[in-house]
């Protein structure tokens, strides 16, 4: 079926940002992936913020269990999902309680009325219904409708039971948005067709419903107008929408084939680091090897393990996790073999709260070790470049016999955005630094490559370089156990200065804007759209500010004190306490200013542009 | 050396070219001679060694064996070793800890990968107490022990090590002995031979904090009479003219003629009998078993996983870079 | 109320003013059900309970009992009540966990609190599933799961939890399930009364993740027949008509008539026919049994320690600030 | 027996530094310990530095099992055992060879001749003889002698094996330093006849080979001279010989009893750590509880308990084992109980050197935590500080109720000095925030006292407080979960508030020297000592330099940035890669310069005296 023809008006929009919040169990997650495939195969650009209780499957209708998933689509190149939103679909008044602060005035509220009962209200907490505000009416383009209903007569006779055929009421408001905003059903039908295909009765349904959906908006009076966002300027090549989890996986996996190296992944599920863990179990064909450690610290050591035996160890975790981590990590900074360390940070302390996210193990990442243990430090900036900085991590792991942690979050995890694929041509060279038998003669475990200072990677099962090593001190070159005051002086050395290395191997670091000015607003991590957001808009007000986006947290690039002197202020915002910030200060002594957020959630760039403006004024 | 020809190799071999550093008199030196009097034994290029510990006096181990070695962290050593075998299954992957280091930190990772059943080989030397950080107590510290961290006697209940493997699931389980090297060899060739997990409990002497802790078994004088060396399909006989008999009844275990003896068996579905047995009888004062308690064959997991990898692969074809980056639903601008 | 008199509680006393936050279906409402009914009639009161878990859907128990409650962080609740109970022995500690929390990143602490007999109940809630983060599988997990984890089929042997508990030295192991209330009643009567640690799996069902995945033993149609209760000093039979019952041989167990079943013992010098049973026979198809397989009264360790200070106590006298600082030899400067 | 009449001249003298070498199985460190007891009660001031090897018996005679034992006593108040040493005794080649280079040109050099044979060269790798090389008269007062045969002579007829007789030799040493610095017997015959009462055979030998060494130096030509070192002018008092470790351990048990509360240690045994366990298991009628736990998270999480169930849960350990508690610290700083953390630090990373000293913790116990876990720190600064240290940290857990971090060190913990006991009437108030049955009406669990920010300690078991607590982000004032963005935040700024108003608490910062001037030298820790020492003797130079020593090294005093600012620069000593300059440097944005030192050694005084008069040139 292709969408009836319009009979009324379509305006066109340049972007548009639509959350969808519901029950748990309403399949709001499943709505906004679906209205996010369909805007990418259109051509938006677009950016995804699934937000979702800790609760699996909290009691129907609580305000805890309200599930929501916001999609900005847009015609421009766009970084965030959005501050406020255009477009409010509220399932249940929970939903309505929780979101509706987030509504544009004038946005378009559509309500499913059908969950509006006494229970449903109470469940709620509130006392009144809320749809007999009359201020609805005049502060939004309000859409009450029984969706239960509609749901109900759509799938009439599919021989489904109520309680079955309810199931398909996302599907219903999915039709009526894809309406309301220009889009054909066939990204839908399609994957309908492929997740139902053995279960005709379902399918059948859920085509139903969804096709009602499109009819009602067609017919009703409901709607006023129809939109479109026309497809945005995206740079030549071809994309998939993806989410930064899965893009993680996919740079730890072509990382690893560049370097021709078998991938060992050891984890321990914790969220929002699991999917991480999912994906890679999939590549079972890429010579990828997962394995689900009883806890954190196996998870680490049998990833050191696997180095040692020559495959590239790597694991993932959250910050609870990666406390775990600490003592081992200790270990893999001793014996200098390669690891990569994903740390899909969360908003602590403790278990704090798991599902939502923040920026705050970053000193735990560059410090959280006894003694001076130093570590580079990746941090992914969008859920696409999870896939580049993953890519970085293994780079660096493998190039300089080092663990690395590579630096992800909430936000960029479950988030999504249109990801350019790059040609396998674009992706860099990685090459170990293997020993080999023919290197058996004197051979030196602690021996060093003059230019990275990396020591030789030999295998057991290679002939003539038996060796061993271990967390003791190790005299340099023979790597046997040393006490010696002034090895222990010159170890300590090599490793500090074998890190610091990794950062002549960084391009030179990238400013947008003027390479001077008035403020330079420096960020890490998934700060990155909503500065560049902010930065873009203050552009267009004439402000003299300008963006720089740290990928190589740790060490710090060479040049960025230099870059940073250009300025006459430094801003940092950060989802912690000023972690990044206390970095700058003590490297560079600049008095640079925090812009620090803890509250479980993104900067909006609204929100950032109001501080430059503060702070220019 | 090419790796198809069986090496034959001598003890020296296997002796590395560091200075051994453990006590005068303590016992890991009769296993250290043990243990590569066995490897030589083994048919196992050298290189193909390797030999992982955590950390305590007995966890020094590697450093004294001419193979690859990882003298790792307390306790992590079966973790580390279970990634080394699942990443390269082609090495020969021996643990070597204390009770410390496998019963008191590492506890978890050892019932862990007794579960599992890889393909690796455990030497718990169990000397009953903390060597390397001087003398506390540890897990298997007989009650009443005055140490430095229990200067009024210790108190905690030990652990069966036996116990804790067969309750894990452990398919390979053994005791052993550092002063009796034949018998330690014999079940070093036993392990090694098992395919999958294999726990050796080895007692061993620690002459500086825990002087004699196994005198009573393992000492000259007693030990025919207090040990009963379990050989499966032999009937448990014992004592100096093997003038002595273990017969297992439905609840307990009794001294009898060695015609009465039941025959040891190290399999069946559930080693019950060797958890009788290890923990003796509340009736009669039976000696302490060494030898094999138990040996099951059970999958082993890295050939089930490299199986799974491999079946995926033939399945949807080796992936490579161009195929990674083109999957999923994709589409183009120009 | 005065904590002498002995309290009066209905099950609603133990109901806290927090919303459950379970999964609707979930098994772990109706034992929350059976938990404070239970606790109404221990006669303890309500400010001595303290309960603790981990983390895991099951571990979210404490927010919903009105009693002090802590839920603490992933698979530390064992090592925590174990403070909790050396600090303040009147407490009634109990700890909730999943086979998660207890079974893979607990299961150090857990074997170390069973050999230490510290008198803390612990109620493991199998699911064989971690629920919390979604459906990945745990160390209790039939193998062969299609998981997210395990995409093509998990492959790890799972824990035998019952097995685990007896191997590492648990004083009381019992097995109880989710929706049997009385039964569930019973044994936490039990374990409550029990002088040391008492280990109970609570077979759950995780609707989600795992939808019956206990079904062939719980199920309504078949439990009489797959399932058999452990009561001490009762013979086990079993069956809709109490028709069956099982005998045990030095080797297996076999089914025989109700009047040939042997009287279970859960007491015993070794626990060996506990072992036996909670791993079946390989040669009949025997039921699942629950209820209680071990009890044995050993040394309680709070109750050790807190003699030893005060036998100390006793014989240098209770130390003073004075005592602290003129100990040792000093000398005098003026 | 009272020491023969002198013959030679007695030469007095300001100081000595002495030091014992020898096999680890030749009882140096008891040798040590009875010259040092000796000395204090004579009333000199002095310090120690024991260094042993980690083998606990290394085979005989060789390089890495050699022990020493280093003893400084002085008429002066002094604060380190010394750089270079007046006096080496050396037991065997091994002990010659590692210790020779630290004998000051000139000093006593006492050589054991009876273990320079074939074999015992071989062992310690000289090919040669190195008694043989005739420069050693030349450069040193030069005593060789065959102690093993001397005592064999001095033991004869006592019935005691060759093998039994020779173990008395470190007593003959002892005995010859005694007579050769006019020291009496009576200390070490005392502790003798304690030790050995029930041996009489072996008391006996002992007493002999004691009172022959003594004989001996009296009778030889071997010494010229005796000397005296005249007894201190230290502060009024009573004093005690005591090890940091064993200071600390008294210093945690008299906070606890002046909060009146039951401490309860959990730990797991970890050099250098091990003996603050070791010396609470003995305090056992002080109310005291320990617990040996399986690893060092349980020592932490059963610590947690036992605050939580109403008494002062504590727990020690060293670095790694510190690594493996982050995660649980971060509970603690949730859940805000009271808890001492002790960490005896070592040299790393990983295993390291484990009998080697560092203060490379620093930052792993301000940052080492997932999120923003913010916890306070105290450190130690000698051996007798351990003390007051202890009951700082008691202090400020208690009466803050959080989690506090207490750094020491191996130098510290094993060393020892001279330590003025306290009068009870000089140790501080510790007040507990206990919440009782009389609160219930209307209890929040997470209400705050407006001073501290402390919450109240509501112990199970006190009817009508029931209440649950967790590391999920609790809600202001009820401690229910919460996932609020606002009260995240809130909460957040709250625990940081919290710490941070720890630091009005303290003092005002002491400056030693003039309160201003050319330079600063700022330490922490340990480092103490050395730099008293150093600055002491730059003033009788007349350099402008002062110190100021940090005991709270998080939060830093509201005064520092004031102090520091006093002064033209600021030098900050560190036996780490420059943690505490990094803290400053961010905090004070003052160009402060590290002086780092990793050698797993202490600094010397001179070694930073060096430094001092090489900035100010
Ligand atoms: C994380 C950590 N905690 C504690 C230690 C200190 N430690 C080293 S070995 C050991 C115990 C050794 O006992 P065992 O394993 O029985 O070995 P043994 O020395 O008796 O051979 C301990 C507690 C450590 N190295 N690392
Ligand atoms: C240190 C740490 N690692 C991982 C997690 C994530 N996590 C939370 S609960 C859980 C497993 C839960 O399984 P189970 O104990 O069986 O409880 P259930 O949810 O099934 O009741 C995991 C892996 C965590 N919270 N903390
Ligand atoms: S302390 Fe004991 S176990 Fe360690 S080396 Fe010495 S004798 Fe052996
Ligand atoms: S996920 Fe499973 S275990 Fe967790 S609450 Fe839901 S049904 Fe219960
Ligand atoms: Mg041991
Ligand atoms: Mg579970």
């Amino acid at each position: 079926m292709t969408t009836a023809q319009p009979e009324v008006p379509v305006q066109e929009l340049d972007e548009v940002v639509i959350r969808f919040a519901g029950d748990s169990g309403d399949g709001m997650q499943l709505t906004g992936n679906q209205f996010t495939n369909t805007s990418a195969l259109f051509g938006n650009d677009l950016a995804t913020f699934p937000d979702y209780p800790a609760e699996i499957r909290a009691p129907v209708g609580t305000l805890f269990g309200v599930s929501g998933f916001q999609v900005r689509l847009s015609s421009n190149d766009i970084h965030t999902p959005g501050d406020k939103v255009d477009v409010l679909v509220a399932m249940n008044p929970a939903a309505l309680k929780t979101n509706l602060s987030d509504l544009k005035e004038g946005g378009m509220l559509l309500v499913n009325t059908g969950n509006f009962g006494k229970r449903d209200l109470e469940k709620a907490h509130y006392s009144d219904n809320p749809l007999d505000d009359p201020s609805l009416e005049q502060r939004f383009q309000y859409v009450p409708l029984d969706l239960n209903e509609a749901t109900l007569k759509a799938v009439e006779g599919s021989g489904l039971s109520n309680k079955e055929a309810l199931r398909c009421k996302n599907l219903l408001a999915l039709g009526l948005l894809y309406y309301t905003y220009s889009r054909s059903l066939d990204v839908t039908e399609k994957w309908l067709e492929g997740k139902f295909g053995k279960k005709p009765q379902i399918l059948d349904a859920n085509l139903r419903a969804l096709r009602a959906g499109a009819m009602i908006a067609e017919n009703s009076e409901l709607f006023h107008t129809r939109y479109s966002v026309p497809a945005a300027d995206l740079p030549k090549g071809t994309y998939r929408n993806i989410k930064g989890n899965e893009a993680l996986a996919m740079g730890l996996v072509a990382g690893t084939r560049k370097a021709d190296l078998r991938l060992f992944y050891g984890s321990y599920p914790i969220t929002p680091a699991s999917d991480v863990l999912h994906s890679l179990s999939r590549y079972k064909n890429y010579n990828v090897y997962t394995f689900q450690a009883e806890d954190e610290i196996a998870a680490v050591t049998s990833a050191i393990g696997a180095s040692y035996a020559g495959a590239l160890g790597m694991t993932g975790t959250s910050g609870p996790g990666l406390a775990l981590k600490a003592e081992a990590l200790g270990l893999a900074v001793m014996i200098e073999l390669p690891l990569v360390v994903v740390n899909v940070q969360r908003a602590g302390p403790s278990t704090g709260m798991p599902t939502k996210t923040e920026q705050a193990d970053l000193l735990q990442a560059v410090f959280g070790r006894n003694s001076e243990a130093p570590m580079p430090v990746v941090a992914a900036a969008s859920p696409g470049d999870c896939f580049h900085a993953a890519m970085e991590a293994v780079r660096i792991a493998v190039t300089h016999m080092t663990p690395v942690m590579l630096l992800s979050d909430g936000y960029l995890g479950n988030g999504a955005e249109p990801f350019r694929l790059p040609a396998v041509s674009e992706l860099p060279d990685i090459v170990c630094n293997k020993a080999t038998a023919a290197d058996a003669d004197g051979f030196l475990p602690y021996s060093r490559n003059p230019e990275t200072l990396a020591r030789p990677w030999a295998i057991p099962g290679t002939p003539g370089l038996m060796h061993r090593v271990g967390g003791l001190e190790k005299e340099d070159l023979t790597g046997n156990v040393s006490y010696d005051p002034e090895n222990h002086e010159r170890m300590t050395l090599l490793r500090e200065n074998k890190v610091l290395k990794v950062a002549e191997s960084y391009g030179p670091t990238e400013v947008f804007g003027e390479s001077s000015g008035k403020l330079l607003v420096l960020g890490w991590g998934s700060t990155y759209g909503a500065i560049r957001g902010a930065v873009q808009r203050a552009h267009s007000k004439g402000l003299s500010v300008s963006q720089v986006h740290v990928r190589n947290v740790w060490p710090l690039p060479q040049d960025l004190g230099e870059v940073m002197s250009r300025f006459d202020r430094v801003l940092v915002p950060e989802l912690n306490r000023g972690q990044l910030c206390r970095l700058l200060r003590s490297e560079y002594l600049i008095d640079a200013t925090s812009l620090p957020k803890v509250q479980g959630k993104p900067f909006g760039s609204e929100e950032l542009l109001a501080h430059i403006e503060e702070i220019l004024a | 050396m090419s790796t198809t020809e069986t090496p034959t190799y001598k003890k020296k071999d296997f002796v590395s070219d560091q200075e051994v550093r453990w006590c005068p008199g303590c016992g890991d030196y009769a296993i250290l001679n043990g243990v590569q009097q066995a490897f030589a034994t083994l048919g196992v290029p050298k290189e193909k060694f390797a030999v992982i510990s955590g950390i305590g006096c007995s966890s020094r181990f590697p450093y004294y064996m001419d193979t690859y070695g990882f003298h790792t962290i307390h306790g992590r050593a079966p973790a580390i070793a279970s990634g080394v075998k699942i990443a390269n299954p082609e090495l020969d992957v021996w643990v070597v800890t204390g009770d410390g280091d496998a019963l008191s930190i590492g506890g978890n990772h050892l019932i862990h990968a007794m579960r599992r059943n890889l393909n690796i080989k455990v030497m718990l030397f169990n000397n009953r107490i903390y060597g390397l950080t001087k003398g506390q107590y540890s897990p298997t510290t007989v009650p009443g022990m005055k140490t430095p961290s229990t200067p009024y006697g210790s108190l905690d209940a030990p652990f069966n090590p036996i116990a804790v493997a067969l309750g894990a699931g452990a398919s390979f389980v053994a005791r052993t002995v550092d002063t009796q090297i034949p018998h330690l060899k014999e079940i070093l060739a036993q392990a090694h031979a098992h395919k999958g997990f294999a726990f050796i409990e080895i007692l061993q002497n620690c002459v500086i904090f825990n002087d004699g802790a196994f005198e009573h078994i393992v000492g000259k004088e007693v030990r025919d009479d207090h040990q009963v060396n379990l050989r499966h399909g032999e009937p448990m006989v014992y004592g100096k003219e093997l003038d002595k008999g273990l017969r297992l009844t439905p609840n307990d275990i009794e001294i009898c003629s060695p015609a009465e003896a039941s025959v040891w068996k190290a399999d069946g579905p559930t080693g019950a009998n060797a958890f009788r047995l290890c923990q003796g009888s509340e009736t009669a004062e039976v000696p302490v078993p060494i030898g094999l308690f138990r040996q099951v064959e059970r999958p082993v997991l890295e050939d089930q996983i490299h199986a799974q990898v491999n079946s995926v692969t033939e399945k949807l074809g080796e992936g490579t870079l161009e195929a990674l980056l083109g999957a999923g639903e994709t589409w183009d601008v120009d």
